[in-house]
């Protein structure tokens, strides 16, 4: 049975997590181990699922021998296999990394516990073809970033954490609710199930309530702009590993992943909503872009500028053409590859020189070659210059805009571009470049295993581009692309794999 | 259904004593009654197995509360906006009611719910899982997926008070 | 009544030691009568929680840890916790993730229904003794507080 | 319907508290009466008129019970939500420790 691979996705990560807990305490250097080998396991067994969805199509796998309407099924589709490799390559990454960074906590091994559980939660979002089951594993990836959040137990830490708790809880009763009301008018959870129930019912208003309330949860989840306050204090505030991984795929997974699941595959797109799409991803693109140019400390900085760029991701697939969600979802993986980076790069910085005041740093060009050189790539492509990856989602995000004949909106995401461009300036001229100031004098690079997955992460940015050659795009992109066009053709296809 | 939405009202009530009570463990005791009320209209509308689980978290969640309140202070001030914030925050929460009451209609009537797969559960549950309570059957057999994320939330926030309530949590 | 300091009065102290093995016995047939009546592992896990936090309130710590100390508890949480997980993985064995594989048994019976008794048995572990060490954690170990520091 | 209307204005008694109360403790109670208005939501959406508990009983072969699927929901939400309550009830006991007040207009090491 090839489908056995789908509650792999869930059970390595638990697993771990069960054997850290009960040992990781003991024997230090076991739960170092653990989380590499677990991570790395999820990131092979994800891009294995690449193959094995072009040789055998959708997989539905059925969680206790029960048929889709009746029990929960986990569902691989091209869009699933998609962000399923984007969070666990990303995930690999940031645990290798996490082994130097992280001894500069106390109990390592619960940071360990934590990081495994929001895997598993994220995955477990991914993965689930069952609205309800897809708020448990949401809940359970949210209560871990939470205290991953406070893990430093500073003032600050505390304060972001409460705040981003609260904010949490409240996005997570709207999804409830959204959740209550769908159940109430289809008397299903499956997602297939519902999405046909949901067709046949033809519009009611019950769903425009539930897209309102689904809006306002998904959209805290993923900081969209009127909702985003607490991403700013939230984000630097954790350490630098969980930063990236917050920044990078967290508020992906939870937010635009399962916004797009259920709005494209689920509710079915109306033009009201991919209007309020555009609009909230130009408001957050903008406003992202503008606050994060007045900021000196550098992690803030990244922190607004991923309130932008997530702007850039709902813009493209909020234009609904086949071009824009293309563009959305490569920008969606570059930026969390980027941006993770980014963050890594701020964390080898506070590593070495313990500052994240960008007025107090210059010159750690000399010092830190690695760090400095990895955050000259991401800079670069972030702000969309040529050879990088971003250049190449940006220009095809704004293509698609001007196709599509909203010239406003590209003309926005080009100025957008330009400012993120000079704000990066800022940082590259502040931090690596310029006088070495005194106080750095003796500063060092950083450890080998943080050395070894920024190089990693600025390998993909470099090479990123050649994910639109034919050889990739069919079976990486495209099969996403196809996942979120087919809208509410999804029921379709997962009925017509079960047989 | 009047005694439902008596009970009701009684929970309103004791949530908006629970909102405005200036003294905080006076506030707790309030949501107490809350919990209390609402573990009684999970007995009305048949839901026993909701009802003890109801009385028995409740009894948690005050004890938690309690401890976190317990002899600290409770400064009450008021931001220099006040009555602006006031103001929309009462305005957001109308349009949203007004909103509701509008749409709600749409919904099933109550006490006639469509029970598309839920019926199925009803017909077969006792024969497919053996279990004569269909509510464990359905969360530990049907649904068994769910459960294990229910415990595994569990886990996590035992790891995550873990985490928070270390006294060191950097290196120095 | 010198050694008899900690915790609260004598009448508590009097009534918690009449009452509490009533609470615990009442756990533990919520749990082994979760299929077949209201219940289940999750109720019975609190209500066995709460019967040793009782315990606690009234006699305070000292005489609780003698029986139930922290680590006895995250061993019966982990005990749940792969109790739980390996029956879903003996459920591959036969086909499917979290298949209920052993036969049902005749229905209203203690022992019918296959793997959900067991299961309930898992959950009890669990949620009591993580519901005991967040209690623990939060309620009784904290240092003094010194007042705030601004 | 008035049921459903008046389970949702104590949702909304929730959000006012969580919009506008300057206090910690005072916004845990918020998210707690939160999620007891969609559990009861939820319980309320599933029941039928006159319905049975759904518990079957051996000299009892009626099936008009209420919807149990409800109740396995909230069953689980409900242990969510104690575990959401304790984690941010925590990180507000740490709060408190550090800042010595539970007013959030005076715990403002953030700027924005």
């Amino acid at each position: 049975m090839t489908n056995n691979i789908l509650p792999l996705f869930i059970a390595i990560p638990l697993a771990a997590t069960f054997l850290n807990s009960l040992i990781g305490k003991k024997v230090r250097f076991l739960s170092d181990l653990l989380s590499a080998v677990a991570t790395f396991c999820l990131a092979y067994l994800s891009i294995y699922s690449i193959f094995l969805l072009k040789h055998s199509g959708v997989l539905v796998y059925k969680v206790g021998g029960w048929a889709p309407p009746i029990g929960i099924s986990m569902v691989l589709d091209g869009l699933t296999s998609f962000m399923l490799v984007t969070v666990n390559l990303v995930a690999f990454l940031i645990s290798i990394y996490s082994i130097d960074y992280m001894k500069k906590y106390t109990e390592k091994w619960i940071f360990y516990c934590l990081f495994l559980l929001m895997v598993a939660g994220m995955n477990g979002v991914i993965i689930s073809g069952d609205v309800f089951n897809l708020y448990v594993f949401l809940e359970i990836a949210a209560v871990a970033s939470y205290a991953l959040v406070a893990f430093g137990t500073e003032h600050e830490e505390l304060e972001a954490s409460f705040k981003y708790a609260v904010m949490g809880a409240v996005a997570s009763s709207f999804i409830l609710l959204g959740i209550a009301f769908l159940y109430s008018i289809s008397s299903t959870l499956n997602m297939a199930d519902m999405s046909m129930e949901l067709a046949k019912r033809g519009a009611s208003p019950i769903v425009l309530l539930v897209s309102v309330f689904f809006l306002m949860g998904f959209g805290l989840k993923s900081a969209l702009v009127p909702f985003h306050a607490w991403l700013p204090d939230a984000h630097p505030s954790a350490p630098a590993p969980i930063s990236a991984m917050l920044s990078g795929v967290l508020i992906k997974s939870l937010g635009v992943y399962a916004m797009v699941r259920m709005f494209f595959s689920v509710l079915g797109i109306t033009p009201q909503v991919s209007g309020a799409f555009m609009m909230l991803g130009a408001l957050s693109m903008m406003v992202g872009v503008c606050l994060a140019l007045g900021q000196w400390d550098l992690k803030r900085l990244l922190a607004y500028h991923s309130i932008s760029q997530i702007g850039y991701v709902i813009l493209g697939i909020g234009l609904g053409t086949p071009l824009g969600v293309l563009g959305g979802l490569f920008h969606l993986f570059n930026h969390s590859i980027f941006k993770s980076l980014l963050f890594l790069n701020s964390g080898a910085v506070e590593y070495a020189a313990s500052t994240r005041d960008l007025q107090k740093m210059g010159g750690l060009k000399e010092k830190m070659p690695v760090t400095s050189g990895t955050s000259l790539i991401a800079s670069l492509s972030i702000a969309g210059i040529p050879p990088f990856n971003g250049f190449w989602s940006k220009l095809i995000i704004i293509i698609a805009c001007i196709q599509a004949g909203h010239f406003v909106y590209g003309l926005w995401a080009v100025l957008a571009s330009i400012l993120t461009l000079s704000s990066f300036m800022k940082v590259q001229r502040y931090a690596f470049l310029g006088e070495l100031k005194e106080k750095l004098k003796d500063i060092k690079e950083v450890p080998f295993f943080m050395k070894f997955s920024m190089v990693m992460l600025a390998v993909i940015c470099l090479i990123g581009g050649v994910l639109l050659l034919p050889v990739f795009f069919n079976d990486f992109l495209k099969v996403a692309q196809d996942t979120i066009l087919a809208g509410q053709n999804y029921a379709g296809i997962v009925f017509e794999s079960i047989k | 259904m009047l005694e439902l939405q008596l009970l009701l009202i009684f929970m309103i009530i004791g949530a908006i004593i629970a909102v405005k009570e200036k003294d905080l463990l006076s506030s707790v005791i309030a949501v107490g009654t809350v919990g209390l009320g609402l573990s009684l209209v999970f007995l009305i509308l048949k839901a026993p197995d909701l009802a003890i689980v109801q009385l028995v978290v409740e009894i948690l969640v005050i004890i938690i509360l309690i401890r976190a309140t317990i002899r600290r202070d409770l400064p009450f001030s008021t931001s220099g906006r006040w009555f602006f914030n006031t103001l929309v925050t009462f305005v957001f929460i109308g349009v949203f009611l007004v909103f509701i009451y509008l749409y709600i209609k749409d919904l099933p009537q109550f006490g006639q719910p469509i029970m598309k797969i839920a019926q199925r559960f009803i017909a077969e549950g006792l024969r497919e899982t053996g279990a004569t309570n269909l509510v464990s059957s359905v969360i530990l057999d049907y649904r068994a997926y769910d459960t294990l994320g229910e415990a595994t939330i569990l886990f996590t926030a035992v790891m995550g008070v873990l985490a928070v309530m270390r006294k060191v949590g950097r290196k120095k | 009544m010198a050694k008899n300091q900690e915790g609260m009065t004598l009448i508590v102290k009097t009534i918690t030691r009449l009452t509490v093995g009533l609470i615990l016995l009442f756990g533990i047939y919520i749990v082994t009568h979760g299929h077949i009546s209201p219940g289940g592992g999750f109720a019975g896990g609190a209500i066995i929680a709460l019967s040793f936090i009782h315990i606690m309130l009234a006699f305070g710590k000292e005489v609780t840890f003698k029986k139930m100390n922290q680590s006895v508890m995250s061993f019966f949480e982990s005990v749940g916790a792969i109790m739980f997980i390996t029956f879903a993985i003996l459920g591959i064995g036969s086909g499917y993730f979290f298949l209920n594989f052993m036969l049902k048994g005749k229905p209203f019976k203690l022992f019918s229904s296959g793997l959900i008794p067991l299961y309930n048995l898992a959950i009890c572990l669990k949620v009591g003794a993580g519901l005991f060490i967040i209690f623990v954690i939060l309620v009784l170990l904290k240092t003094p507080k010194k007042g705030g520091e601004k | 319907m008035s049921v459903y209307f008046l389970c949702l204005v104590l949702f909304s008694v929730g959000l006012y508290c969580i919009l506008r109360k300057r206090n910690l403790i005072k916004i845990i109670i918020g998210i707690v009466i939160i999620e007891y208005a969609v559990h009861l939501f939820f319980i309320l959406v599933g029941y039928r008129m006159n319905g049975r508990v759904p518990i079957h009983s051996p000299d009892q072969t009626v099936l008009d019970m209420v919807d149990p699927l409800p109740q396995a929901l909230v069953l689980t939400a409900i242990v969510i939500g104690l575990a959401v309550t304790a984690m941010i009830a925590a990180i507000a006991m740490r709060v408190y420790e550090k800042y010595g007040t539970f007013d959030i207009t005076k715990i403002r090491k953030l700027k924005g």
